[in-house]
């Protein structure tokens, strides 16, 4: 197995675009061509994520993004799901010695599609689960309340991940949602869907994130700080809520197979920072207590300790997360190129003011997390 | 095969999604320029290939497509082909359609272009006029909206 | 280049209409079926790869979370790639990448459509950007434009091309007849054929695809893996896919470069110098009759603007020098997301001997090919009988 | 709309954009097992289904065991009863919603089942959230609520009511 490595990132700050989707997506990556000093077609092969359903009412979502994706007469691939899959896929096709260099993209515009919970419904079976009102909001609201119920985590807890994460997020340029907010004004928020409150949701987010991966060999004649894949990790839940303990989560395979393969022992004292899913802010707890970082049930008071505040020794979505920054298949991207820049010492105002060597990026979707993947980062 | 026996148990249903995209500058300007009935392409610093529509960037070389050019209205017929089925969200009143790739001169692609401005329920009448390699004049409609609808069809020039 | 990867088992629903079954179960139905092929059991699995084309074409989206529980992917990682009607092909390649790097010693790739489920044509407009186009017709208009593309460019006479495309679609039919999957099953007369019903001119009915339910299951593994388990297992020895612009009209489809390419790529992996003479299958994704003569040529089977005439003369047909499509093709079997696995399946059964009925003898090397968006995208992949 | 109010809504576009609805029409197949299961619920009975592998009794009625990937061919009458595992209490709105909230959505733990059952709670007043919660914290036990006409679908059901 050949070693892979993250040689640059190049986000879309996640405010709203009036460029047309291919215009969007066109600007990242070439943006990132330049950053690395090649010509498109010298590039191996191109791994694109994009969704039918999320993209502006095109089907075939690879059929209009081929050109802006930059994979014109190119070895290249799609993968109609969280970009994180995409992000592995190029991993895969570097190891396996057929190509050198991958350009991954993930792209949205948020914006120009119907609410999430619109979308995320069409995930449902037609037989059952839609007519009965699942969909990714309803499903992660009767999460949370077993959460809740089961270990008396508090709902000023989740409200806390809110507070953390969007001030944050005051600081990454990439980020969508710039506000200050307090405790109150969380708990005070609509509750939409108890116990879930308006704010305790991710917005929906126009983004693109492209990242360009390569070889030992050809990492190192591009870069002089690449990030080297350590671990990889997914693992699928059941479809059905119903036959699932919604507190026991296939994070924890994930999150094992990815240790095992970055030979980590002790995740605590291992992983500098975690970049992870929170699409919902008690999931950042619930998915803190999976990935082995805290014990089960302890995830409220964890956060409390302030171990994953920024200048914590656990930073945990340094960059504002999800709840911060939305664009639903390019979020695994956006935790990994926000992996990456920790590592490389580049992420700026939010740059963390520890040496950061090894950090973990967390993607999750599908009803209550139905589907989790863990990426382990390295310098 | 099962269709000829009983049909069995189905649910059926029909889904709706909105969505709302942006044109974005490039393709706001083409469709802009459609009111002054103008074509715009545009011609990229590298290749020098003309692109129709307008690009914000060549796919090849994968340079930004700053030159707007504007096309001559006519061209030639590449492809075409007759439609004449229906399905769902295509009525009876929609069809036949005579459905042509049109090169416009000095385009170096082609483009989607619908011919009519004669009798196209008359299948041999349509085999006679339309030919790969016939030249196609653009027709636009009176009152213009600055979208795709402004060009009403394509006609033959005998 | 990796380690070596072999197909160890496909399996195949019945296609056709499938009414009596719900889409999960059709999808177990040919997973089922791929692991009594390989002898193994679900938990002798490591990764799953599911693709269908656009998801909303059933009304389920990420419909590979619904079907989690029918791949068995329980516990087990994931990758649902999608590009179009080449989908099928681009699972192939997926699952080979996820075993030739390393990651997976075996691996279940999974293809599958229901489009009684929904409308393809309606779906299939859904696909061009809606307000610089103003589609009408769906994939046929598209092909048969293509068609006319083909014929205009190298000025091929309409009747010759009439009379290759009537063999085409007889040999396809008859070989859809053998083939116990098949959805369409007729024997057809040349008159049959010509006088069909117009669908888009020059297309007439017998020269189109059927829309059809079913799902197809291959099985992967890593070199030592597949000589332990396996006695008969297909090596893949070459794969390609290319891919031109989302724009029709940018670049010609009738001497198709990503068709060219795509092939090329997988000819210089598996050292075939003349495909015609070393190859002894191909699954060519035939949807439309005309198209066949186009893909013939691009795919280096014979030299350009030739195809109608090696046809008539019979090259290509079942017992010809290049057998093409003897499973009766994507002529007579068309659940979309499946196709591209099905001609990679039907290519494994040739080299392995398992084809039964439609068995090309002493076949070693076999074709497969998927084409799809809006004719952007083709795809390969070379299985042997020898590593 | 969640997201089009509040905090973070988007502002109106001032720029170009193309409005289109895509619209599409399904026919799914229920297949054998799903049309089982409806029958029972036009018979007001509320059918599981048995893995031999496991012993784990599924709601609602499956073809296969998620778990052994057996075939399930044995078939069960379940308890109408059961108790609530969790619950959601929608009070928004969205596009193609199911209907007019506020409405409850629960996990159902029917007795003796070892899957629960996804479905809504109804049957009181639910004005205010705070109302809700004090009643749903009342709750031991659910019983299920017939529709009076049964259409062969998951909405025979028409809820859950506390016992």
């Amino acid at each position: 197995m050949r070693k892979v490595a993250i040689v640059e990132v190049q986000q879309t700050p996640g405010s709203e675009s009036s460029l047309n989707l291919m215009e969007f997506t066109y600007k990242p990556v070439k943006e990132l061509l330049d950053k690395v000093g090649m010509r498109r077609d010298e590039v191996d092969t191109y791994i694109a994520a994009s969704s039918d359903v999320f993209h502006s009412g095109m089907s075939c979502a690879n059929a209009f993004d081929f050109d802006a994706v930059g994979a014109f007469m190119k070895p290249a691939s799609r993968q109609e799901a969280d970009s994180m899959w995409a992000f592995h896929y190029g991993c895969l096709r570097i190891m396996s010695g057929h190509h050198d260099t991958a350009l991954v993209v993930g792209l949205i515009k948020g914006s120009e599609n119907a609410d999430n919970d619109t979308i995320t419904s069409c995930f449902a079976d037609p037989f059952y689960l839609r007519p009965v009102g699942i969909q990714e909001t309803t499903a992660a609201a009767m999460q949370m309340r077993v959460y809740l119920d089961r270990y008396g985590i508090t709902e000023e807890q989740c409200a806390r991940v809110v507070v953390k994460n969007l001030g944050n997020a005051l600081y990454n340029p990439y980020a969508h949602i710039k506000k200050r907010v307090r405790v109150e004004d969380v708990l005070d928020s609509e509750r939409i869907c108890d116990p879930l409150k308006a704010m305790e949701c991710a917005p929906k987010s126009d983004g693109v994130c492209a990242v360009f991966l390569a070889s030992e060999e050809k990492a190192k004649k591009l870069t002089d700080k690449p990030v080297w894949l350590k671990g990889y990790g997914c693992a699928m839940d059941t479809f059905y809520l119903g036959d699932r303990d919604l507190l026991n989560t296939q994070l924890k395979t994930a999150s094992k197979n990815a240790y095992s393969m970055a030979g980590i022992v002790d995740p605590k004292k291992e992983i500098d920072v975690a970049e992870i899913c929170e699409s919902y802010a008690y999931q950042e707890l619930l998915w803190c207590e999976q990935l082995g970082l805290c014990g089960e049930g302890e995830g409220g008071r964890y956060m409390e300790s302030g171990a994953t505040q920024i200048e914590g020794p656990f930073p945990v979505n340094p960059s504002g997360g999800v709840l911060a920054m939305n664009p639903y298949i390019p979020r695994g991207l956006y935790r990994i190129a926000e992996c990456a820049l920790q590592i490389k010492g580049k992420a700026g105002e939010h740059q963390l003011d520890k040496k950061v060597k090894t950090a973990l990026a967390h993607s999750a979707y599908g009803f209550a997390g139905q589907c989790h993947s863990v990426t382990i980062l390295g310098s | 095969m099962a269709q000829e026996k009983e049909q069995p148990k189905t649910m059926r249903d029909v889904l709706v999604l909105p969505f709302e995209m942006a044109l974005g500058p490039t393709w706001t300007k083409f469709f802009e320029a459609f009111k002054d009935e103008k074509i715009l392409g545009t011609r990229c610093s590298q290749c020098k290939r003309v692109l129709l529509p307008a690009r914000p960037f060549c796919p090849r070389c994968f340079e930004p497509m700053e030159e707007w050019v504007e096309m001559p209205q006519e061209g030639t017929i590449v492809t075409w082909s007759y439609v004449n089925y229906t399905y769902f969200g295509v009525t009876e009143d929609m069809i036949p359609v005579v459905v042509a790739g049109v090169k416009l001169d000095g385009a170096d692609c082609s483009w989607r272009a619908r011919i009519r401005g004669f009798d196209i329920k008359d299948l041999d009448l349509v085999n006679k006029k339309v030919k790969v390699g016939a030249r196609v004049r653009l027709v636009w409609r009176k009152e213009k909206k600055g979208n795709i609808d402004d060009i009403e069809y394509w006609e033959i020039i005998e | 280049m990796g380690r070596a990867v072999a197909v160890i088992g496909t399996g195949q629903t019945k296609h056709g209409r499938r009414d009596d079954v719900c889409y999960p179960d059709l999808i177990r139905e040919a997973v089922k079926a791929a692991m009594k092929d390989a002898r193994i059991a679900p938990q002798d699995i490591d990764a799953v790869v599911y693709g269908s084309m656009p998801s909303m074409m059933e009304g389920v989206a990420f419909n590979h979370l619904y079907f989690s529980e029918a791949l068995r992917s329980l516990g087990k990682p994931m990758l649902r790639s999608e590009t179009c009607g080449s989908t099928g092909q681009s699972l192939a390649h997926t699952g080979y990448y996820w075993v030739a790097g390393g990651m997976a010693e075996t691996v279940l790739v999974v293809g599958s459509e229901k489009q009684h489920e929904g409308d393809a044509q309606a779906t299939m407009s859904t696909i061009p950007e809606p307000f610089l186009h103003r589609t009408i017709g769906g994939a046929p208009a598209a092909f048969s434009m293509q068609a006319r593309e083909y014929m205009g460019h190298y000025k091929i006479d309409e009747d010759k091309a009439r009379e290759a495309a009537a063999i085409i679609s007889i040999d396809c039919h008859e070989g859809g007849y053998l083939n116990p999957y098949a959805h369409i099953k007729v024997r057809l007369s040349k008159k049959e054929v010509k006088e069909a019903r117009v669908i888009t001119y020059p297309v007439r009915l017998w020269d189109v695809c059927p829309s059809s339910d079913g799902a197809c299951a291959v099985i992967m593994a890593a070199e030592e893996r597949a000589k332990k388990i396996c006695d008969r297992p297909a090596w893949i020895k070459g794969i390609g896919f290319r891919g031109e612009e989302y724009f029709m009209g940018d670049s010609s489809k009738a001497v198709w470069r990503s068709a060219i390419e795509a092939s090329q790529e997988a000819y210089k992996q598996a050292g075939i110098k003349n495909p015609r003479k070393e190859i002894d299958v191909a699954e060519i994704y035939n949807p439309f009759t005309y198209q066949e003569l186009m893909f013939l040529e691009c795919l280096g089977f014979c030299p350009p603007g030739e195809a109608a005439d090696h046809v008539i003369k019979g090259v290509f047909s079942p017992r010809g020098e290049l057998a093409c499509n003897p499973s009766g093709g994507v002529l007579c079997t068309n659940p979309i997301g499946a196709t591209g696995l099905i001609r990679l399946a039907e290519a494994v059964l040739q080299v392995t001997g398992k084809a039964g009925p439609h068995q090309v003898d002493g076949a070693r090397i076999a074709f497969s090919h998927a084409m799809g968006g809006a004719q952007q995208f083709n795809a390969v992949t070379i299985v042997s009988s020898e590593l | 709309m969640k997201m089009q109010s509040g905090e973070f809504a988007f502002p109106p576009k001032e720029y170009k954009v193309g409005k289109k609805d895509t619209v599409l029409p399904y026919n799914w197949a229920l297949g054998q097992t799903w049309i089982k299961f409806f029958e029972g619920l036009k018979r007001e009975v509320i059918l599981g289904t048995k893995c031999t592998g496991c012993n784990k009794t599924y709601v609602p009625a499956r073809t296969f065991c998620p778990g052994c990937y057996r075939d399930m061919d044995e078939w069960v009458e379940l308890s109408q009863e059961g108790s609530i595992e969790t619950w959601c209490l929608v009070n928004y709105t969205y596009f193609n919603q199911i209907k007019d909230p506020p409405y409850i959505i629960a996990q159902i733990r029917l007795s003796g089942c070892d899957t629960s059952l996804t479905h809504f709670i109804d049957g009181f007043d639910m004005a205010s959230v705070q109302t809700v919660k004090e009643t749903m914290q009342k709750i031991r036990k659910v019983k299920a609520v017939w529709s009076k006409e049964k259409n062969g679908n998951i909405y025979d059901i028409q809820y859950f009511a506390p016992l």
